[in-house]
Parts: structure tokens; C-alpha cells; sequence
């Protein structure tokens, strides 16, 4: 017995019987001769759970994780603090083991967590109506441009070049399906050319694309970008950190029509990148016409209180190739996480991190900046991350450096240069309520010791 | 006078309260670490400062606690009893797998952790793609899709780029009506008009109308083997030489892929592409609507297109200095890539669970899977047409594979009870419904999937509640119509939900 | 015919089954690893080797799962509704406590590692036992005793070694009335006579009967204070005065500590040896009767007698080489130590959550915690004392520590409602009901503790629905005797079960 | 707010106005002034959970606990796997968070739990009665002696050297409290010595108390002991690994009276030594006189089946001063664990699992002894557990070749010498079904390394 079967030979024998074949091969006999695989599957044997077990264990070792030395990497997912209560709520069968609520009446404590998620979703962003997740961060983004495009039907976004990489190169792989052009919108001093991005619009814009704060860790003047798309009768989607919007304006508030973003940072693990939640939130003119599940209220037969799955008509499940979406699993259990954190973080703790952060960065980046070799990027205001450059020569230099504080314990943030070739000499560095004063002060002395080893070692190189 | 209303159960007397409603102002379970820099003002600038903080719950932490137990407890879940929801694959979630999952040396990394200290990472998810390559009988695998339908996109978009790559210009996609919503709305997102196909008498694609339909227009026909019918098309060499007759290429759905472990492949049928559903075959716990994981297999010629970036072995270095790439690595440079369908590497703690289940089971555990999961169907099967056959017949055929179709067309017609009556009814019965309502072909459909570890014993239980339902029906439709009784709330107006939509909690001030 | 009986609720339908009536033979969990050594037969005396193994389950782990899944939701827990059980301290269970027991430093470490690599694990000793000394008033800490009742038998064993040392003999034990059950127990199985004391008309010591009652031939007076009756003892001075006069030793129990941190201590008070329940002043979780740990705190004249080992930190060494004694070290080393009380060093994995709960209240939150416990009761108090204090009277004084002792005699006579009724009809209103029949010096006792986690609306919920319950009882006495309605069983015959003990299930061969 | 407490200042001004008193300080009236603390408490202030949970993170990894070692060390407590189902149902809050069932109506779940765990714990030990779980193994040895003083008021009890260390000195301890002489029979050859036995019982001898297999692995003859002591009119105590008992005979069949124990090897962690639990079972006739929490079955006021707690008038919350026992909370928890765990291995597993440690650990004491510088202790039969004579001059050569293994990533095992003076030489090895053969392997190269080092230092500072 196998794979977590229960049938002994006399079970089968009955089961059989019953069925009136002889063999369970005979069940498959409508498989024709031609598409067989003729052979056993050529996969190992299987082991008994404390071997599997021993396994994963051997290849979590072979990870340096956000435990094993103290890191400043950031660049969309963070090393928050994920409560001890949300693992446990997250782990309770019921909520880990149910399908989507398709049959309301036994999966109310499910839809009564995605209404309650959707009202927090709803709070953060400014917008009134949220969806019960999307796949991530990136992804939501993709969905918003494809949302923009059927309310309005023009033919190109904007988006900023201050939007996560990812989230840019999965909107330009969908908008190849969806036939929508992608323009890029640079960035002047830290933050989105707001007239370069005057210069762009047009009547065919269906959205103008910015984050907050942006990839760079700059705060975006969102309410004079929707200031300007509106007046092109363009959407504006703002991709934003929700942990960061205890102190942010909620770009709904300031004119955003959509509002998406990662979850992760609510309550969620990094897990290598994924699962967390993509969110998803808009003008209540849009609901229709929004992708993925939302729940409703609504009352049964009694009179009580209830909720289901609404405006099912949207999906792919009732719409087929006219739903708004082909979205159908999605990520139901870490938008779960998210509320529960939201819930234990409460409408003080929201603002509290917000200004923990904040004060810490601004402390990071002063401190950082200090150092001999390195400036910062840009002066523009910044939360929870921020841009340095490093004097050291170029973007093989920065992975040098990288390397040097790896050695030292310290992961010192993200080399831009992976995705900006204008910033080959540029470090991200993330600052979550995890990495305290003297987490901070001990990068600077491990960030000093080895951008000086480098401009050594660079010298020496000259010299000789 | 009783101090309670006997006629409710506690959950059904209680009204449904939110967290929101919860608590008090000042309330908190959250304290937040001590300032430790000099705190300096205005670092935000005025337009861009919240001035109102988000009105999030102000609780405790034994309300919150208590509020999401209690509230869990009004689900009906795969731990507590039986879900034969068709398509849908509910099987046993080991929690081997959520241990594994949660080891910090995976839960804790970092996805943009430098790939030399990410090997282990790395190596799983090389070794997952080896695995899935060789269920899927197909050479390439990319791990970024995030479902089923995200893989369906990918694989789409992959078509696409292929044709776009060779200067064709196809602009269909056909898909038999048997296919899952999914699958045609992906065909729309990804700009390709969809074609429908229609179905034989079997319930199998109609070779007829796919051979008058596949044209050089067509870019690709996407298929569910077995089909959400749960039939093995028997005409699937035939219909792959036709689709590939005219240039286009097959996509594989393979949310039923639990069917055929060990005894055919995808590859093997002459698909080009296909999608795993890591939470249906692979046992990722549902979490009540995700998270779930869609990979795609490929063939050669769609390799180049394939979502960046990959994870490759590199042969070992000769000289393995600091600056050598390391073993396992992330490979950016694939100049033909469709890019991303996502951010970083997908979802990778459904990997390891993923990992971990293919590792328990082994070749011949996963040959058990289809081999019982189809003997469950076919039993189950066996056991409801000997006791209502006449009332719920088969849809098509005379038995299944991993899942059938029942049609609840005479038990309509003939007792005014319609599918969802009798799910409804089920429930008091303390199971979970199958499918209803899908495949779309199928009067009054009622789509049922056992899976491989259920127990005779439940089966036989399942058979039984069914019988007793109609048997019940038989003499007073009413019950049935009014179904359920004992559920936390009983049957919920959702065209009213859906006329004056109510999506989130109205706040005060 | 319905195909159900709609008076009941699924779980009161179906039968309890246990996990030995599932599964059936063959079937299985577990798999074993390979056998990888060569093998050799008869390693076992044939007179040793067991002939037919013992009959565990046979179950598949969906179906163990899905057992025990179920059964726990047959049961009332913390995390789900308020319990205020008197005397059990039944707090919040925060989860950071689980996780941080869990850790593998913790959780995977051998009791007999070299104490050089189990650094952590005693400095986390050694810190706890400062911590427990300082809400003591004590100043010596062993960490052995496993509950309370160990706690006492390690304190009264002390007691006995210390006069031993002295070559003293003494033979009694003395214990209020209104003492928990563990400690007159506890007395007999140390080998001591039980002498009760009167309490006077307030609920105290009746310090008259005390001073009669102390003499040479007295080892130890036990208490509790609050006592069990939740009031705190005035003329407390007086008795230690009276208690060390006689030369005998003052235990304290500590099961009500929770009333009083950050006010006094039982050093303060003159006690020489109090256990606490780390399982209710300090929130481990009951686990459905433990576990828990037991420690006590001494004075000096006790400490030379405390078991075996003790945690002790050494001076740093001079020359620390590789044969120094590590910083934090088990000293086994002591000659008049009673011995052990159990192996190793105690319930370590309790004394994780204990510090994790110690290190995230501090000071001031162990202090707002014994404030607001007895805030809160009092309220609950206040609130009954309003509604239902004719009926249902506080039994002393007007006022409470962190609990009190309701009198259900009047409704007993007055409407024929006993305690015991009016607690299983509060099982239909969704609470736990308080201790019953405890403290044994008031008739009719109910024993409320709310604790200090609970909300002032839970209270007044809580206080509503006694007041309903009593209310009901004033129209129909019958429907709280029979009460419980809606529980997964109704009352139980417990008489019928000490008659004819079943123990165990019978199964076939 | 601290704590996890929820009354914010309008509760509190409520509630006291409620009470009718003028602050919170007014309710602390009763408290003397002379007994006053009258200062804070001298603890540091709180921290937030992150905090917390870095410094148990800290205190962890001080540690070397069995993940990060090839770990041989046993002697009471064993490297088991525990199956992740376990961890699961013992952490679901309905296990979790309830008290001992007094309301038995609202706890059938760990009712019945615990009378499925007595039929459990009956079927191992052979024996009729179970009770719900004691302390621990010591406590379990030491409770027993007490019952069997109830039982038939005798004086003394005899008890082989083979039993744990800690249960004989807990014994020791409790025994001068019940008055019981206890007497130390030896050992002969790695077992209990019958003869010496023999010539010490008398019919003052209320019960003989053996281990199986003893504290050196080695098995008892349990049958023969039993006999012995029975002509006596003596009761027969044996301890015993239940984990031993798919291929060891049971005790109860084989003459045993009370067999009791160390639960950890089912399905309990280590922990550093607790919390496991102890179990304890009897014969019928003692059903009376046992001491703990025993659950019975009964019938509802409807017929329906249920469970309660039984026989309460055994205990002391009833009997108080007449009680069997003071026992009151126990390890219900742990037990639940041990019942997961047994139903989990199964009636098959039970007997694989002893049949893997019997091989294994024969193939480790013939390899071992087969190294230069390594004898076995004795040639009796064991299973899981066995004791080594390491040539290298005594006892404080023994705990250095121990920290050579150490270096090598190997916990050798246990130094016999820190509990038996007459085995100051003595080496003791634990082979759980997680030490592969591999693993053994690797024992054997360290060892034999590390024996070879000692004496050859040895011979080095001799010829010195
Ligand atoms: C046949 C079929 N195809 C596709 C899907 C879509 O998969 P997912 O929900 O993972 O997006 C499903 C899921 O229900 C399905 O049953
Ligand atoms: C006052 C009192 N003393 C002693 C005890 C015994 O503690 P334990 O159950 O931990 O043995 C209790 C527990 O109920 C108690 O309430």
C-alpha cells in the first residue's frame, strides 16, 4: 500500500467483483496500445516519511536563509516578522484543506475570511472593493493593464520604470497576448518623470502604471501622475507595499482607479518567492468587471447572515471565453495570512511599523551614506528601502562587495545592476522592523570594511 | 420560556460577526519594537502622508484567536470527511509535507538570494522539473505558472510565440465543450478566438467536426485526457495526427493527470505542451482556493520560449574558482523567452511539498495513484448506478477513469429535484458535494472524483447517503428542495448578493 | 421518511467509534525503512520473543487523520470559548510559545548531552529559576516536579529531609479545609498525618484553631493564598508567626499566583517552599490534563535537601581549556538532596513557553496581569452579584482576588436546581461552565476565574447567560436538569461506569 | 495593554465603576502592608514577540540537539521519528487547549482519546487495566512501588540494577516519604541476578522491580523473575520500552503485575527530557488501587456511547488523604501523542520497527566490538541498545574519546561510568530505526579514530 491508499487485497477483490472486471489493469483498457508508456515510470522507489523527510531537511541546509545571517535584501519580498498566530490559523485543517468555496452553506468560514480580507484590502488602498487575491505582486499588475484595457479598450499603457522589474516583464509578456503596447516611463532623480510621462499620454493610454513606493524605495507624487492620466481619460494602476500605507496615502485617495500589489509583506514567508497573494482593488464603477474571486453578503434562507462567491458572472467558470479573467485558483490561504497579520498588526500597530520602518531607513541610509565610497542614489524621500551607489567600479565590483559582507554574515541588499544597467554601481538596501540599530550599524562597518577592500584590491590592481 | 432556541444549532443561533466588529478602540495584540534611531519628522513628504490611518481591527490576541477558530470550524474540510468534487482531485494532504515546507532553510529564503547560497533551492526545483519532464513524457519543464489556468496562459502565450517566432499568423484555438471554463477563457487573455469542438456520442472529441474545423488558422487545440467527462479519449492518436496535420499544436490540461500515472504520458499522446496542477495530482493542500502551483512541460521545438529564467545544472567547472557558476543556477539569458509570467521562481513552497510527495510515492506509488483512484471511481460508480441508476444514470459510457459523470436529468424530471437539490441534500449528510453543474455537455451534472485515498468503507457510505436522499425524495421532494438543515447557514440568496453587491465591511467613523 | 433524524446534530447521530474499530487488517500508515544490515535470526531468547504482536490499528493515515481530526471536535477548548474554570487559571495560549518550543535546539535536544552543547538549554534554566525566585520571595529553584502535586510531594519531602538533618520528629501535616484535594494527598503519601484547620467566618484560617492545633509534632502548614476560595488571607503575618513559632515549615500552593504578582510573594508572606503551575499562572497549555511542570521555590534552610541536579552557573574559568566546567553546568554533587523526582531535569519543553511568557510580559505586564485577573473578576463578580445574587450568593465577604466562590444552595432549595444543572445547561449557551462542587467548605460551590485574558464583553456575556439560565429555571426547572441539549453527547451515566469498568476496547483476534 | 490582556481605559472605567471601587489598586486592599512587595518586580520589561522568539532562537542555537549530530546517545530517551501527523493533532487547540475533562459531555474527543490510548497501552504491556498517563518513566517506577505498598502493605521492594538510574533514585526519594526499604539486586553478566534475587525475597517483600530490556539493552527473563517473586506472594513491577514490545514478549503475559514506563520512544520528542509521559498498567484486581486520570465508557441519557473519567474515587480530589495518589494534572498531551503515534505504526509497523532496531543494533555491536580497543560489555541479547568496554584506562578516558567522536559530527553514545561506578569503562550505544547502517558505519570509523587516539596519547604520556 502506497501513495496514502487504504485498499487491502480483500477490499480490491470485492471492489472488483462489484465492478465486474478481473484486474485493475482492465480499467484501463481504453487507453489505446499506440500512447502507452509501456515501461515502469522511471522515478526512484519511494521512501518512508523519516527518509523524505531527512531529505528536505539535507537540501533546506544547503540555503542560507533569512535566519542563517542577517540580511538587507529586499527588492520586493521582506524579511518581516510573520506571527506565530498566523502559521497556526493557516495550518488548521479547515482552513488548509477545503477546495474554493463552491458550496457556501459548509465553507462560510472561508468566505468570511475573504469578506474580511477584502475589507482590509479595501481599507489600506483607499478603494472600496477588493477581490480575494491574485497570484502575486507581478501578476496583479499584469491583470490591472488587462483590466484597463477592457473598460476602455485603447491600445497602450504607460508604465514607470520605477515598477518592480518583474512586475514589468510580466506585464509585457501578457500584453503580448492581449495586444496591448507597453511604453516605458523613465525615472529622473529616484522618482517617475512625471513630463516625460505628460509627453506620453494620449487619448490610446489605458493606464499610466506606478509604484509606491517605487522599486527604488522612492516615494511617488501618485496624486500628480492621476492628475495627469486622468486627464487623458486614462486609469491610473498603482502597484503599492501595503505594509508601508499606516503611512503612505492610500493611492486611492489620491486618485488611483486601481490598486494591486504583493502581499507578502502581510504576514506571509518568503518562501523562495512564492505562494504568497497578488491584491487587487478598484473604483466600485469597476467590479464587474474585475478578475478573481470576490465574496459577497448576502442572507439565507432564514434570514441570517451569510456569504458566498459573488458576481460569478465575471468568471471563466459561467463566462468561459468572455469571463474577465482565467483566473481560478488563486492564492485564498495566504490572503488568509494576510488578514490574520492585518488583524494582529490593528489599525495602531499599521501605523506603528509604517514609522518604525521609516525612521530606521532614514537612520540606514544616513548612516550608510556616511561611509567612504558611498552615496546615495538620489535624495528623493524614501521607506523601508533605499539606493545607494558604491564607488568601487562598476556592477562586478558591487557583486564583489556582496560577497565580501556575505562572508561577514551580512546580506547587504540587492545589486541593482541585476536589472538596471544605468545602475551598475547601485545597492538596494531593505530595512524591515526585524533589523534593528545594531543590525544596521553592523552592516555599515561590514559594507565599510569591504567597499574599502575593494577600492583596495582595485587600486592594487592599477598599480600593478 | 427557554433561555435558547432548541430548533438552531449554537453555530446557526450565533449572527456572523467580523473581526471588524470585534473588539474595542485601543485594542491590541501587536507591539511594535522599540524606537532605537533618533527619531527625525517630516521624512514624508505632506501630499503623500496618510493623514487617517487604514481602520484596521483593534483586537486582542485572544479575540483574533478565538474569532478565526471559530470561524474555521464553519467549514466543511478534507481532514473531517469526504470531498468527491470532480476535477478537482481531493486527496489526503499529508502533513509530512507542510513540516518539510516550513523548514527555514525554505520557508525562510529569500528568492533573490544569491544562487550559490540557494542550492539546495535550486537543486529541488531542477529535480522536480526532472520528475515532472518524465510524467509528462515531454523534455523541458519551466515551474513558474502559478495554477492551472496561469499554466494555461503560459502555454498559450508559448504558442504564440512559436508561431510569431516562424512568421505564422494563427488566430484560433479549439477546445472540445467538455473543457473547463478555464481553459477557453485563457484563449481569450491570450488573443486567440476560441473554436469549439464538438463531442461524440461517447463524450470523446468528434473527430468529424475537429477535422473540419483544424485549418492553418488554427494555432492549438487544448484537451483534457481523460476528460472532465472522466473518458480516455480512445481516438487520441488520431486526433493528435490531425491537430498536428495542420501545423498547429496540442495542449495538455492536465488537471487529470491522476488518472493515467504510469500507464500513459502526455508526450506519449503526442501533446506539445502541458500543465500540472500540483494541487489536484500532487496533493498541495486546496487552502480553501489556493495556493496552487501550474508548471508547464514542453516539447523541443517550444523549449526556446519557455519562461525566464530557468533553473539548470551546470556541468561542473574544471577549474572551480570563486567566480565559477555555481552547480545548480538560475539561467537569465534566453533571448526567445516569453519573459515572466510572475515574480521570481513561482511558487516554490508548493514545490516542496510537491518534492516531497514524489519522493514518498516513487514510480509505483504513483502507479498506485491511477491504478486506485480509477478502481474508486469505477467502484463508486458501480455501487450508485446498482442503487439509483435509473434516477442518476452515466452520463456516457459504462464505466470511467479517476472520475465520472452522473446526469440528474431524470430525478429533474421525474421528482422535480434537481442537482442542486441533492448536493444541498448532502450536506446534511455530512458530505461534500461532488461537482455540480460541470461539464457544461451533461444535463443536471453531477461530477464525482473519490480519489485514490478514500476508503471501501466511505464509498460504500457515500452510495448509501445518495440512495437514502432519493429514496427520501421518492416520497417527500420538499426536504431535498429545502436542503440543508444543518449547516451554519442554510441555503443563501446569492442572485441578491449579486444584484446589490456587498464586498466589504461598512465601518464607522 | 426523512433519510434523517433532524433532532439531532451529526455528531450526536453518529456512534463514537474508536480508531480501533476503523481501518481493517493490512492496512497501514507507517513504512518501515529498509532493513540494511544483514539479518540474523534468533537475536531474541524464544521465551522473550512475543509470539503474536500486540492488535494496534489498522488504518490508512487519511483515516487517522480524519479520526482524530474529528474526535477533536468533540471536544471545548480555550481557543474556542471562555473557560472559567476556578482554580485552573485557564489563560490565553499564546502560539509563540509553541513555535519557539518546537525549534529543533530545543525540542531535538537530548536530556543527557554534554552540558557543553546544551548551553542554551540551561542558561534558559538557570535564567528561569532566577526569574521564578524573584516572583517568589525565594531564593532557591528546582525545576523537577512535572505539576503541582508533584510539586507539593517534592515540598513536603523536603520538609521531611530537613528535620531528618535536624533529628527532629514530626508527624503531622496541617491543611485548611478548603485546601485542593492534591495537598492532604499529597501529606499521606509522604508519609505524614493530615490535620485539618477550621476557617472562620470570613473564609481564612480560623487562627485559633491553628494555634491549637501547632505544636512540635507539626512539620508544615500547607496553603494557599488567595485561597481556593479567592480571598487572600489578612491575619496571613499572624499564621506564619504561629506556623514558624512551632518550628514547622509554611508551604505555599502556588495554583493562585496569578492573583498577586507584583504585590507580594510568598517569601514576602514567610513561606519556605511554594510550587508554581507553570500550566496556569504562566499559560502553558492544559493539554487535556497536562502537561505541566511543578517548581519550587525555597528558603535557605531548605536548599541543601532540593533534588537532584541543580542548574548552576560556575564563575568563568581562569584558564578555560578544553576540561573547565562549562559556564552553565548540572550539579549532581549534592549530598543531602532528597534525590530525583523524576528523570532527567524536568518538563524542559514547558519551561520554553515559561520564559518565552515571562520575557514578553516583563515586570510590568506579569503585574497587569495579576490586575487585570482580578479586575476582571471582580467585575464578573459585581455583575452576577446584580443580576442573580439572591439566588446564586458570593459565599464570603463582598469582594475577590482573582476568583470567587458562588453558593448554588439557594437555588438548590428554591427551585431545585443544582450546581451540577446549572452547569450543563451553560454547556447549551456555548461556555464552559466553572469548577463545580470546589472548594468542598461551601455548598453547591461554583468556582469562576475568568483571568486576565478574557474581554469585559465575554464577562457580560457570560453574566447573561447565567442570569437567562436562572430565569428559565424560575418558569421550568426541567429543562436545566436535563441539560445538556446540544453537546455531541448528553449527560453521562458515571455512576454506571465505576460499576462496571470498561477501560479499554474489546477487540477480535 | 500587556500581557494578552484586552481592557482598554473605557473598559476599566466601567468595570470599576461596576464594582464600586476607585481604582484597580482598591481591589489589592485585602493584601497587608507588612507582606507588600512594595517595588517593582525585578525582571527586565517586555518584549515584542519577534524579539522574544530571536532570543528562544538564540538560546536554541546553543545547543547541539540531535539534527545537527549523528547521535547514538539513549539511555532513556531516544532519537525516534516522530511522524508530522502527530505534531499536527497535538497542536490542533481543541487537543491543545482544554483542561482536564470534567465536563465530560463537551470532551468526548479527549475522553475517548485517552480510553483508545489505555487499550493501546493495554495491548503492549499484555496487561487488562490502563491508566491516562503519568509524569514520566521514574515517577511511573516509583508510583508503582507505592500502589504495590497499598496493595499488600509489605515493607520493602527489591529492585534490579538494571533499571534506569532515575527511576531507582526516584524510587529511592518517594519511598522514604511512603516508608518502603528499598534493596538493590545485581546484576550478572548485563542481567538481573536471579540467584541474588532469589535470596532476597521474603514475604516482607511487597514487589520485585525489573527493566526490560534493562538500562544496558540487554533482555531480561522476565518470566522467571515473575515466578520467583511469586511464590513470595510478591508483585512484579517491570519497566518497559514500548517500543520493544512488537518482538519482546509482553510482561503481563508473562507474569508481570504493573508494567509501566517511558513513553517518549512513541511519538514524543525529546525535549530534553520533557514533557513525555509515563504509562502504567496493572491487572485487573488493582483497577482500584491505581493512581491517575483512567477514562471508562458509559451511555447518555439517550443510549448513546460515551466516555467519562472513572473510578474517581480513587482520587484526591475526591478521596483527598485517602487517595491513591496525589496525582492530578499528568500528560494527557503526550498521550495523545503516544496514541497518534501507535495508530500511525500500526499493528504491522510495531513489529517491523522492532525487528529494524533488533537487526540494526546486532550489526552495530558486532561491528564495534570487532575494532581494536572494543569489547562488548556482555554476550546477552539486546535490542536498541547496547554496552561497549572501550580499552582506554577508565572513566575519564571514556568522556574524552566521547568528545573526539563530538568533533566528528558523532554523539557516541552514553558514558556508563556517570551512573555505574563498575562500569567506569563503559560505553552505551542507542540504535533507533533513524541510525542507518550508514550511520552505524560511520560510528565505527569515528570510534575506532578516536579509541585509537586516546591510546595512543595514553601510551605517548605513559612513555613520557
Ligand atoms: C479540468 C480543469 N482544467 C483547468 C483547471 C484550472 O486549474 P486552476 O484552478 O489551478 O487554475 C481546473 C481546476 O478546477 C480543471 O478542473
Ligand atoms: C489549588 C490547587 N492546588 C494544587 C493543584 C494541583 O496542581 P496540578 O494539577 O498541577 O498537580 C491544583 C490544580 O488543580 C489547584 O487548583
Amino acid at each position: 500500500m502506497a501513495g496514502y491508499t487504504a485498499l487491502t487485497a480483500d477490499d480490491r477483490a470485492i471492489m472488483l467483483d462489484a465492478i465486474g472486471v478481473e484486474s485493475i489493469e482492465d480499467l484501463f483498457d481504453g487507453i489505446p496500445a499506440g500512447v502507452r508508456l509501456g515501461r515502469p515510470i522511471d522515478l526512484p522507489p519511494g521512501e518512508p516519511e523519516q527518509a523524505v523527510y531527512a531529505e528536505l531537511r539535507r537540501l533546506a541546509e544547503r540555503n542560507v536563509s533569512a535566519d542563517d545571517e542577517i540580511t538587507f535584501l529586499g527588492a520586493g519580498m521582506y524579511d518581516h516578522y510573520v506571527p506565530a498566530i498566523v502559521d497556526m490559523l493557516m495550518s488548521r485543517s479547515e482552513f488548509l484543506t477545503p477546495y474554493t468555496p463552491y458550496q457556501p452553506e459548509v465553507s462560510q468560514g472561508g468566505l468570511q475570511v475573504m469578506f474580511e480580507y477584502q475589507t482590509a484590502i479595501s481599507e489600506l488602498t483607499g478603494l472600496p472593493v477588493s477581490n480575494a487575491s491574485v497570484y502575486d505582486g507581478p501578476s496583479a499588475v499584469g491583470a490591472a493593464a488587462y483590466m484597463a484595457k477592457l473598460a476602455n479598450r485603447r491600445a497602450k499603457v504607460l508604465v514607470s520604470r520605477g515598477v518592480h522589474p518583474h512586475s514589468r516583464e510580466t506585464l509585457d509578456t501578457l500584453a503580448v497576448g492581449y495586444g496591448t503596447e507597453v511604453v516605458e516611463i523613465g525615472l529622473d532623480d529616484g522618482v517617475t518623470d512625471l513630463e516625460s510621462l505628460q509627453a506620453s499620454l494620449s487619448d490610446d493610454v489605458s493606464a499610466v502604471i506606478l509604484q509606491q513606493p517605487n522599486f527604488l524605495g522612492a516615494i511617488e507624487d501618485v496624486r500628480s501622475f492621476a492628475d495627469a492620466a486622468r486627464e487623458h481619460g486614462a486609469l491610473v494602476i498603482c502597484a503599492v507595499d501595503p505594509l508601508t500605507l499606516g503611512v503612505l496615502a492610500a493611492p486611492g485617495h489620491q486618485g488611483a482607479d486601481l490598486v494591486v500589489g504583493e502581499g507578502q509583506s502581510l504576514g506571509n514567508r518568503l518562501d523562495f518567492g512564492g505562494p504568497s497573494f497578488g491584491f487587487f482593488a478598484a473604483t466600485e464603477k469597476h467590479i464587474r468587471s474585475m478578475p478573481g474571486r470576490i465574496a459577497g453578503e448576502t442572507t439565507d434562507a432564514d434570514g441570517r447572515r451569510g456569504f458566498v462567491l459573488t458576481l460569478q458572472t465575471r468568471e471563466q467558470h459561467i463566462r468561459r471565453e468572455k469571463a474577465t479573467s482565467n483566473i481560478c485558483t488563486s492564492q485564498a490561504l495566504n490572503a488568509l495570512g494576510g488578514v490574520v497579520y492585518l488583524s494582529w498588526l490593528g489599525r495602531r500597530g499599521i501605523v506603528e511599523i509604517g514609522e518604525l520602518m521609516l525612521q530606521r531607513t532614514h537612520y540606514a541610509r544616513e548612516t550608510l551614506a556616511s561611509i567612504e565610497g558611498i552615496e546615495k542614489l538620489h535624495d528623493r524621500p524614501v521607506v523601508r528601502e533605499f539606493g545607494l551607489r558604491l564607488d568601487v567600479g562598476g556592477a562586478d565590483a558591487v557583486t564583489r562587495v556582496l560577497e565580501r559582507c556575505a562572508v561577514g554574515g551580512v546580506n547587504a541588499g540587492f545589486a541593482l545592476g541585476r536589472e538596471y544597467d544605468e545602475y551598475g554601481d547601485g545597492l538596494l538596501v531593505a530595512i524591515t522592523e526585524q533589523r534593528s540599530r545594531e543590525d544596521i550599524d553592523r552592516l555599515a562597518e561590514v559594507l565599510e570594511a569591504a567597499v574599502a577592500a575593494e577600492r583596495a584590491a582595485a587600486s592594487a590592481e592599477v598599480a600593478a | 420560556m427557554s433561555s435558547l432556541d432548541h430548533s438552531q444549532t449554537r453555530q446557526q443561533r450565533e449572527r456572523a460577526t467580523t473581526i471588524f466588529e470585534k473588539g474595542a478602540p485601543g485594542r491590541r495584540a501587536f507591539r511594535a519594537p522599540d524606537l532605537d534611531v533618533p527619531r527625525v519628522d517630516a521624512l514624508i513628504p505632506e501630499g503623500s502622508r496618510r493623514a487617517e490611518g487604514p481602520r484596521l481591527p483593534e483586537a486582542s490576541e485572544p479575540e483574533i484567536v478565538r474569532h478565526y477558530v471559530n470561524l474555521s470550524k464553519r467549514n466543511f474540510d478534507l481532514d473531517s470527511g469526504f470531498y468527491p468534487l470532480g476535477s478537482c482531485t481531493m486527496k489526503h494532504n499529508p502533513r509530512l509535507h507542510e513540516r518539510a515546507a516550513a523548514l527555514p532553510g525554505h520557508s525562510r529564503l529569500h528568492p533573490l538570494q544569491d544562487p550559490r547560497r540557494a542550492q539546495g533551492a535550486l537543486e529541488l526545483m531542477f529535480n522536480l522539473q526532472e520528475s515532472l519532464a518524465e510524467l509528462a513524457g515531454l523534455p523541458h519543464v519551466s515551474m513558474q505558472p502559478s495554477a492551472g489556468s496561469h499554466g494555461e496562459l503560459a502555454g498559450v502565450l508559448l504558442t504564440r510565440a512559436y508561431y510569431a517566432d516562424r512568421g505564422e499568423q494563427r488566430t484560433k484555438v479549439l477546445t472540445p465543450d467538455s473543457a473547463h471554463g478555464t481553459n477557453p477563457a485563457t484563449v481569450t487573455m491570450a488573443g486567440y478566438e476560441v473554436v469549439k469542438v464538438a463531442l461524440d456520442a461517447d463524450g470523446g472529441v468528434d473527430v468529424g467536426d475537429l477535422r473540419a474545423k483544424a485549418d492553418e488558422s488554427v494555432a492549438c487545440l487544448m484537451l483534457t485526457n481523460p476528460s472532465t467527462l472522466g473518458i480516455f479519449d480512445p481516438n487520441i492518436e488520431e486526433i493528435a495526427q490531425i491537430v498536428h496535420g495542420v501545423g498547429a499544436t496540442l495542449y495538455y490540461d492536465g488537471a487529470n493527470l491522476n488518472a493515467v500515472m504510469g500507464y500513459t504520458r502526455p508526450g506519449d499522446m503526442g501533446f506539445d505542451i502541458v500543465h500540472f496542477n500540483l494541487h489536484k495530482t500532487f496533493t498541495q493542500p486546496h487552502g480553501g482556493g489556493g495556493p496552487g502551483a501550474g508548471p508547464i512541460a514542453v516539447s523541443d521545438r517550444i523549449e526556446p520560449y519557455l519562461p525566464r529564467p530557468q533553473v539548470v545544472r551546470r556541468p561542473p567547472a574544471v577549474n572551480g574558482g570563486p567566480r565559477t557558476p555555481p552547480t545548480f543556477d538560475l539561467d537569465h539569458d534566453r533571448p526567445k523567452s516569453i519573459g515572466k509570467l510572475r515574480g521570481f521562481h513561482g511558487n516554490y513552497g508548493v514545490f516542496v511539498r510537491t518534492y516531497a510527495y514524489i519522493r514518498s510515492l516513487g514510480a509505483e506509488g504513483l502507479k498506485e495513484v491511477s491504478e486506485v483512484s480509477v478502481l474508486n471511481a469505477n467502484y463508486l460508480l458501480a455501487r450508485l448506478r446498482e442503487t439509483c441508476g435509473d434516477r442518476l444514470p452515466l452520463a456516457f459510457g459504462e464505466r470511467c477513469m479517476h472520475e465520472f459523470v452522473l446526469s440528474g436529468a431524470p430525478l429533474k424530471k421525474e421528482l422535480g429535484i434537481r442537482t442542486l437539490d441533492l448536493a444541498k441534500r448532502l450536506l446534511d449528510h455530512g458530505f461534500h458535494p461532488p461537482t455540480v453543474y460541470f461539464p457544461l455537455v451533461v444535463e443536471e451534472a453531477l461530477l464525482v472524483e473519490p480519489t485514490e485515498t478514500e476508503t471501501r468503507e466511505t464509498l460504500d457510505e457515500f452510495a448509501d447517503a445518495i440512495a437514502a436522499i432519493i429514496a427520501e425524495a421518492e416520497e417527500d421532494p420538499e426536504i431535498a428542495k429545502n436542503a440543508p438543515y444543518t449547516t451554519p447557514v442554510r441555503r443563501l440568496d446569492e442572485a441578491g448578493a449579486a444584484k446589490r453587491p456587498r464586498v466589504r465591511e461598512i465601518l464607522p467613523d
